[in-house]
């Protein structure tokens, strides 16, 4: 019993500094900065357990509903670095929106608490509790600017759409539980050997739909602008990382506690790859044909992440058949991470009037007014469009391989094409900063050491991991998904 | 490395002048054109010396027809394809050689009367050019070197043409002189890959005695003689030729007489084995040839600017020489390229004088009365009109008789060519007649201006005529220089050439007795024609045509088309876009339904598609 | 045989959430809505409830009460953002918050 | 065997020279960076003279030095540089390019400076990396990499409308690549899937491409051919061309048109050959047509072009049609040729361009129908511009002259039809060069243009020299043309 607390440790660290943090905040509710610090530590603590000791192989824990494997502690230590990065790199945005609230930072906390715990758990009970614990944080954070009626629309929005879907997502596991008897995961993954009953696969369809629509797959997309748009840019920023990092590791769990190699799940597997085949196009066509259409930057982004969904989805298909797939995925969910904390991080920056978020245009001439603030977005923006020498490269190559070795050749084409559609979009963002000159109407942008400093190490890391990607290709591959 | 030199010479003249006229100019001042003229002519003459010296060593070696070669670096060497750049001098190329670098020495020098100071420096470092280009034409050992000196001689001349670059007609004559002749060497470009695709080499000698598969031959052929009519303005490259006229005379002397329309003839006689391969080859250029001097003869009756006479009846005489190609005896062409050199040199020359002397005055019919004041061209450029009519003692007695005698009996010859050519020279008589009464004779029509100037050129410039005139009279005194295996006589059998002598003089003395009954007394001036109107279809048909095809290549194709799918494929993709975006209409409700109904579709699928459930 | 079949509980239950489902589509009013998503949680409740009978096992309950948790925190959420965008917004007709779009 | 161990100069200098500019004060970067591209030059002729100006085929073949360094194990691709015969003359024409490209004068040395000159070293380096590396995805990185520099070059520094002229050439050339990479994931995946270790090194992608089928080779042979044939361009694949090169700055123009466009001509040449012979014969009727056609077509626009720049665009996408002509001959004399022609017109066009930037600078207006009789006023420049003209109309004794005669001649067994219809092209492009130049040169002077030549006003000092010694090149290799043809 004490082994598995040993095991546990990271989580349970992370908790303990939850409530700490939480005990600061109500305490110290003038002033956020305690509750920032302990907060910062916490999560820092939580990545340094978490990466210190991967065990060899994977344990569970719970009668089997918690899986500590090399998987789940990346993730976690991989949220808690992300949340590190933007609990430093945006004080300066909650200061100039006067978001007095402290509980801003213990309410992340356990948005990360929750989203590791659903990478990490193997039954669908807890499954829907860690669903829950990420997700209602993220409702009340999107609503954090509370006299900004876009907020409170978006996260209202959000709760609406999300409690709905997790509703969807309990009625697929209690099928599950209806055909199997059991909520476990591997249990599901045994039973299912001869897994030819509808209610089980209906169940499974389900919830795997309540996930595509966490990750905002299209055509389950619809919120997921809206809610980028309205919510305070540092949430949106976490949400574009931590909540899809860990809806998909999650995800990918779910598809696989199906056994597709079994004969009875052959009609199954192809409506499963199709629907995904079909989610990941409709992603990446809507996504890039929008992306050029908008004219706020905050939204422009919001549908570059669905086109990100969209290749991540090719990650996923290719999956199916060939381990290289998990590591496809991870490799793309990394750089992916990394890029676009950068990117929102220096989004924070934009002094933008409350009403209209930040535009495009407060872009243009920006590399006369702060040549280093435009080379950061140029990196970003580069690596998001999969220009070489960043990481966005070796992210579209490795799912794009992965989803040729998975005989998707027609998708892949698609995706190639959208590609440049997407590119397009990215590159007049670009065009805007470098090859016009400043437009009156173009809002400046604040100067904050924090948010420089993590926007730096974003950049540093894009560039890094596109030249030298040999260490993280090496290091996921070493991550296996245990079914 | 004799010939190396000779040809080597003009190219350092070329390059002293051009340095001279560089230094002159950094320094603000106009070069002299002494000493740029004494550069270019002692180059010329030097050559001239060598091309002697180099004649008489081939008449000791007696190789007349195996030449001397001289192989100086290996240009293209390319599978089986290998290019030596190297000079071959033999009995042909030397006659050529000795009339280029002799007349163009003469010419040099005449220049030096005939031109002012301004630009000087560039002219002969020009005129040096062509010599060295044109020498490379001759000398070549093999047809890539041909072609640069063929290409060469049509730069020299461009440059030669628009000399006087600030009249803009200038520039356009030259331009038009360049792409025709550009034309009539794509004819040489692919008649050389035929010859290597077929015979594996491009050396001449080689070549000339590889025997071709007869349409092959009959290709080859054709191209060749394209390029030929290119470069000697025959039917249908010729309408540049009247234009170039825009030179300076000394140049259409030197160029558009004595020699660089005359490379056709060369080319010709230089491939006279293959081309005799293929009587439709012979047929065609006998008929061309024919067809031109009779044509271009009739358009010089109707000329009155003296420069354009003498062009068109060069091309006329060109006419002859390709008949003689034509009918298998290209030495009696080669035979009057010579003769013609001479006495049409003698009279662009005189023209020329005649020109500087009137200080510019060009049309004829505001001449007249000249044999007092220009005795001396007067008397030179008389040998130069008995010379072309053809009257003997003079050497073009001699060669146009020779063309006429061969016309009738050569292997391929014809009454109808003997007839058409008996006309022309008819009508030659009649033209240089008119031309000759309407500048010396009769009474004076200059106008006041011009008349106070009159004076008769200084002695650079008579020197050389004294020099042609007597060329023309003596240079056909010893026959054909050249003579080739042209085979047995076929024709119309045999013809005793003194009839033939008796006719050509006779017609000769009738033309000109005609033009001198015409214009000896008549002073109203005519307007000049030119009754086949040839230049202006070609303005239309190329000129204009080519404008259309690329303004529809530019206008539909490319606006229309190409252009037109990027600006499409982006409005695509907008549209697209904001058509996706009309579904986002903002109320989480609408969401909501389309959700629910991405999900209904699935379980359809799942339980009907599936598992089969309903049917 | 038993008064209630565990298939007729699933029927109610699907009833149910199906209502939930419906109404959530319908209505105008925040707070319907909210309840509605409610009764969708309850309805799967109920299925649980079902199959846990037809397994014999406690599982399903178990889910029970987890997912009541659950739904009571998730509606203290929801009624919180109500009350702020009423705050802000005045109304709670869903037709009026369509600021964000596109 | 030093040379190879001394290869990765050719990527790291470039770089250390990017490095360097950004240290640099703005007002000597001019200076700074025709020095150092030039010191570069030397260089690279110094390491490349050894195959360059090998004596015979089987020297060159054995003096062909190959360096490598794994660099990504995981994908199998590593660092490959390869120097040959082929591949040693496009390094050495890209480091005498950005020579040319540097020295040209105007905004890009007093706007941001530093930004240029470190662009156009990164430039050096990735078109270096591109030609030397054998490894596919290496090349494609590189190929990828060089449009950066180019999008800013023109977008900082381009005229007016220049936004949608790069996302027009951007996009082209994007779509284009990434359907190469594409292809190229196919190849690596079918390696993956034939249980072989992965690996991008050409030779093992010969190997498995050979297996390929029918049309999936087709296809995959189809994704890498766009590429190329949008980056030469080819006609129809041209229409990005245009805008980009009227409004780009002139050394970003001298970069595209003299080096940019030999990328396209050297992957065909490099890759493309090897890995689909059997295809590539397949189609090489077709390919042939388009070559001829692009003569064609772009003569008749040049000829049709009223903006010099637009006028030498159309003319290089026509010679470019002569090149290719050579290389689809398929046939290793028609590839040297189609080699020694690209040499030449990368020589010439960046020499005509340069001639441009020259006149441009005197605060001419740059319009055919306005700018008349400026050869009375720069002389010298103007008598380099006619020799440059006649080197692009290909006169006997240039080096253009040798290429062009020589694909020609080994076009014309091939397809008859094709070379006749591009020896027509030949005749135009006499027509629209001569246009070009009595235009800008000749007839009366525009107005304001004053007649007396003052020194200053012409070409002098170190551009004269650098003019001065590419036409030399021009004609010195014309005649010695046995430089390039070893191997033959």
């Amino acid at each position: 019993m004490m082994a598995d607390l040993e095991m546990l440790r990271p989580w349970i660290f992370l908790a303990s500094g939850i409530l700490l943090t939480l005990l600061i905040s109500v305490i110290r509710t003038e002033s956020k900065r305690p509750a920032q610090i302990s907060a910062l530590l916490t999560v820092l603590g939580t990545a340094i357990f978490s990466f210190k000791s991967p065990p060899s192989e994977a344990v569970f824990l719970f009668s089997g509903a918690l899986e500590v494997s090399s998987l789940s502690l990346f993730a976690l230590g991989g949220m808690s670095v992300l949340a590190a990065m933007f609990i430093l790199g945006t004080g300066h945005y909650l200061t100039r929106e006067k978001i007095h609230i402290s509980d801003y930072y213990h309410l992340l906390l356990i948005l990360v608490l929750g989203g590791s715990v659903l990478v990490a758990s193997r039954n669908l009970l807890l499954s829907f509790i860690a669903l829950e614990v990420m997700s209602l944080p993220a409702y009340t954070l999107v609503g954090f600017r509370r006299n900004d009626s876009r907020s409170n629309e978006a996260a209202l929005k959000y709760f609406i759409l999300g409690g709905a879907m997790g509703a969807v997502f309990l009625l697929g596991s209690s099928f599950i539980f209806g055909a199997t008897g059991t909520l476990d995961l591997s249990a599901v993954f045994t039973e299912s050997k001869g897994g030819t009953s509808l209610l089980l696969q209906l169940g499974h369809l389900l919830v795997v739909l309540a996930f595509l629509f966490k990750v905002a797959a299209a055509p389950l997309h619809f919120w997921k602008p809206d809610v980028y748009e309205g919510a305070p840019t540092p949430v949106t920023g976490i949400m574009a990382t931590i909540i899809t990092s860990a809806s998909f590791l999650g995800l990918i769990r779910l598809i696989h506690m199906i056994d597709f190699s079994s004969p009875g799940t052959v009609g199954y597997l192809e409506l499963m790859k199709s629907a995904l085949r079909v989610a990941a196009i409709a992603s990446l066509v809507v996504g890039s044909s929008v992306m050029i259409t908008q004219r706020s930057l905050k939204r422009m982004l919001a549908y570059s992440s669905i086109t990100h969904t969209g290749y991540l989805l090719l990650g996923v298909l290719g999956a199916f058949d060939e381990k290289v797939g998990i590591t496809s995925v991870l490799v793309y969910l990394l750089g992916y991470c990394v890029m676009s904390t950068g990117a929102f991080v220096l989004l924070t920056l934009a002094k933008a009037p409350a009403d209209t978020g930040t535009e495009l245009i407060d872009l243009t001439g920006l590399i006369k007014r702060s040549p280093f603030l435009t080379f950061l977005w140029t990196v970003f923006f580069f690596s998001m469009a999969g220009m070489p020498f960043t990481v966005g490269f070796f992210t579209k190559y490795s799912v794009f391989m992965a989803s040729l070795g998975g005989g998707e050749t027609v998708l892949v084409i698609l995706a190639a094409i959208c590609t440049v559609v997407g590119a397009y979009a990215y590159l007049r963002a670009i065009a805007l900063m470098t090859m016009r000159d400043a437009a009156p109407a173009a809002g400046d942008w604040e100067f904050s050491p924090g948010s420089q400093i993590v926007a730096i190490v974003a950049a540093g890391f894009v560039l890094f991991l596109g030249i030298i990607p040999n260490a993280m290709i090496q290091y996921l591959k070493g991550i296996p998904l245990i079914h | 490395m004799m010939i190396t030199l000779l040809v080597l010479l003009p190219l350092l003249g070329f390059f002293l002048n051009g340095f001279y006229h560089f230094s002159a100019q950094a320094r603000k001042t106009e070069p002299s054109v002494v000493v740029a003229g004494v550069i270019g002519t002692i180059a010329l003459f030097a050559a001239f010396a060598l091309a002697v010296v180099a004649w008489l060593s081939l008449g000791k070696s007696g190789a007349w027809d195996v030449g001397i070669e001289e192989r100086l670096f290996s240009w293209m060497k390319l599978g089986t394809l290998h290019v030596e750049f190297g000079y071959r001098l033999d009995r042909l190329s030397g006659i050529f050689t000795l009339v280029i670098t002799g007349v163009g020495s003469l010419i040099h020098l005449y220049s030096i009367g005939y031109m002012e100071n301004k630009g000087s420096a560039r002219y002969f470092a020009y005129l040096n050019l062509f010599c060295f280009m044109m020498l490379n034409l001759v000398l070549g050992s093999s047809l890539p070197l041909v072609f640069l000196g063929w290409e060469g001689v049509g730069l020299a001349s461009y440059l030669l043409i628009g000399f006087w670059s600030g009249e803009m007609a200038n520039i356009m004559a030259a331009q038009k002189a360049f792409l025709m002749n550009r034309v009539g060497d794509l004819g040489l470009l692919f008649a050389m890959f035929i010859a290597f695709k077929f015979a594996g080499t491009l050396d001449l000698a080689d070549l000339s005695s590889y025997s071709f598969k007869p349409e092959v031959a009959t290709a080859f052929g054709l191209l060749i003689f394209l390029a030929c009519t290119g470069k000697s303005a025959q039917i249908p490259l010729f309408t540049w030729l009247p234009d170039a006229m825009a030179g300076p005379t000394p140049v259409s002397a030197l160029i558009h007489a004595a020699t660089m329309v005359t490379s056709g003839i060369y080319l010709l006689a230089r491939l006279n084995p293959v081309m005799g391969q293929s009587p439709t080859v012979l047929f065609v250029i006998a008929a061309v040839g024919a067809g031109t001097a009779l044509m271009s003869a009739i358009t010089a009756c109707f000329q009155s600017d003296i420069k354009k006479v003498l062009a068109y009846s060069t091309i006329s005489q060109l006419g002859f020489m390709f008949v003689a190609c034509g009918v298998g005896s290209p030495e009696t062409g080669v035979f009057h390229v010579m003769t013609h050199a001479f006495f049409k040199a003698l009279l662009f020359l005189g023209a020329g004088s005649v020109i500087h002397a009137l200080s510019g005055t060009q049309d004829i019919f505001k001449m007249g009365g000249l044999r007092s004041s220009l005795p001396l061209t007067f008397w030179t450029f008389t040998a130069g009109w008995a010379a072309i009519l053809g009257l003997p003692p003079f050497s073009g007695f001699f060669s146009k008789d020779g063309i006429l005698h061969e016309s009738l009996v050569a292997a391929h010859g014809s009454r109808v060519i003997f007839a058409v050519l008996a006309f022309t020279a008819f009508l030659t008589a009649f033209y240089m007649t008119r031309l000759y009464i309407l500048v010396f004779f009769g009474q004076s029509r200059l106008s006041e201006g011009v008349r106070k100037h009159v004076h008769e050129s200084p002695i650079v410039m008579t020197l050389p005529l004294l020099f042609l005139g007597l060329a023309a009279l003596a240079g056909g005194w010893f026959g054909a220089p050249v003579r080739f295996e042209s085979g047995h006589h076929g024709g119309v059998g045999e013809v005793s050439p003194y009839l033939i002598m008796v006719i050509s003089v006779f017609i000769a003395a009738a033309g000109a007795f005609l033009g001198y009954r015409k214009y000896f007394r008549s002073n109203h001036s005519e307007k000049t024609r030119d009754p086949f109107r040839v230049d202006e279809i070609y303005t239309v048909v190329f000129g204009r045509g080519t404008e259309m095809v690329a303004s529809f290549c530019s206008r539909f194709i490319e606006e229309g088309v190409f252009q037109r799918i990027l600006q499409f494929s982006g409005a695509a993709v907008d549209l697209g876009g904001n058509l996706f975006k009309t579904v986002q209409t903002g109320s989480a409700q609408g969401y909501l339904l389309m959700m629910v109904l991405a999900v209904v579709a699935l379980v359809c699928g799942l339980i009907f598609g599936v598992h089969g459930y309903g049917n | 045989m038993s008064l209630l079949e565990p298939w007729m509980m699933l029927v109610v239950s699907m009833v149910i959430f199906g209502i939930g489902l419906l109404g959530l589509l319908i209505r105008k009013n925040l707070l319907v809505m909210l309840m509605c998503v409610e009764l969708m949680l309850n309805g799967v409740n109920l299925s649980f409830v079902a199959f846990s009978k037809i397994h014999h096992s406690l599982d399903g309950h178990l889910a029970v009460l987890f997912v009541m948790t659950v739904a009571a925190a998730e509606s203290a959420v929801g009624l919180g953002l109500v009350i702020a965008l009423f705050r802000t917004l005045r109304t709670v007709d869903s037709d009026q918050i369509q600021i964000l779009r596109d | 065997m030093e040379i190879s161990d001394s290869l990765s100069f050719f990527l790291t200098l470039p770089l250390f020279g990017m490095v360097l500019s950004l240290l640099i004060p703005r007002g000597v970067q001019r200076i700074y960076a025709i020095f150092a591209s030039l010191l570069f030059l030397a260089l690279t002729v110094y390491e490349a003279s050894g195959i360059l100006f090998a004596g015979s085929s089987e020297l060159a073949a054995r003096l062909s030095v190959e360096h490598q360094l794994l660099w990504l194990p995981q994908l199998g691709s590593r660092l490959s540089l390869k120097l040959d015969s082929v591949s040693a003359w496009f390094v050495v024409l890209n480091a005498l390019t950005a020579v040319i490209a540097f020295s040209t004068k105007g905004a890009w040395y007093r706007k941001n400076p530093k930004l240029f000159t470190s662009l156009g070293f990164f430039l050096l380096f990735g078109l270096n990396a591109a030609f030397l590396s054998l490894d596919l995805v290496v090349f494609y990185l590189a190929y990828e990499s060089v449009f950066i520099p180019m999008i800013f070059m023109v977008g900082v520094w381009g005229e007016r409308q220049k936004a949608t002229a790069v996302f027009r050439f951007f996009l082209m050339s994007f779509l284009g690549s990434i359907l190469m990479l594409v292809s190229l994931f196919f190849l690596l995946s079918k390696q993956v899937k034939s249980g072989a270790g992965v690996s991008s090194h050409l030779s093992d992608l010969v190997a498995l491409s050979s297996g390929l089928e029918g049309a999936e080779a087709k296809l995959v042979f189809l994704g890498f051919f766009l590429a190329f044939a949008i980056k030469v361009p080819l006609v129809p694949f041209h229409s990005w061309l245009k805008d980009v090169y009227n409004l780009a700055p002139f050394p970003a123009t001298i970069w595209m048109s003299a080096i940019l466009s030999k990328l396209g001509v050297y992957g065909v040449i490099r890759f493309v050959e090897p890995l689909f012979p059997q295809v590539l014969g397949f189609f090489q009727g077709g390919l042939l047509f388009l070559a001829a056609v692009s003569v064609i077509y772009a003569a008749l626009l040049a000829y049709r072009a009223n903006h010099p720049k637009e006028l030498l665009a159309y003319s290089s996408i026509s010679h470019l049609g002569f090149v290719m002509l050579g290389v689809f001959t398929l046939k290793a004399q028609g590839i040297s040729s189609a080699i020694l022609l690209s040499v030449g017109h990368t020589l010439v066009s960046a020499l005509l361009f340069f001639l441009l930037s020259k006149v441009e600078e005197k605060k001419e207006g740059l319009d055919l129908l306005s700018v008349h009789g400026l050869s009375r006023r720069y002389p010298v420049l103007f008598v380099a511009l006619f020799v440059a003209v006649l080197a692009s109309v290909s006169l006997p004794g240039t080096l253009n002259f040798a290429g062009e005669f020589l694909v020609l001649l080994n076009a014309y067994p091939v397809s008859a039809f094709c070379t006749i219809l591009a020896g027509f092209g030949a005749v135009l492009g006499a027509a629209y060069m001569l246009k070009f130049y009595q235009q800008m040169g000749f007839g009366t002077p525009s107005s304001g243009t004053s007649e007396q030549v003052t020194r200053g006003d012409d070409l002098g000092g170190f551009e004269l020299v650098l003019v001065f010694v590419l036409i030399l090149f021009v004609f010195y290799f014309g005649f010695q043309t046995s430089v390039f043809l070893k191997g033959n």
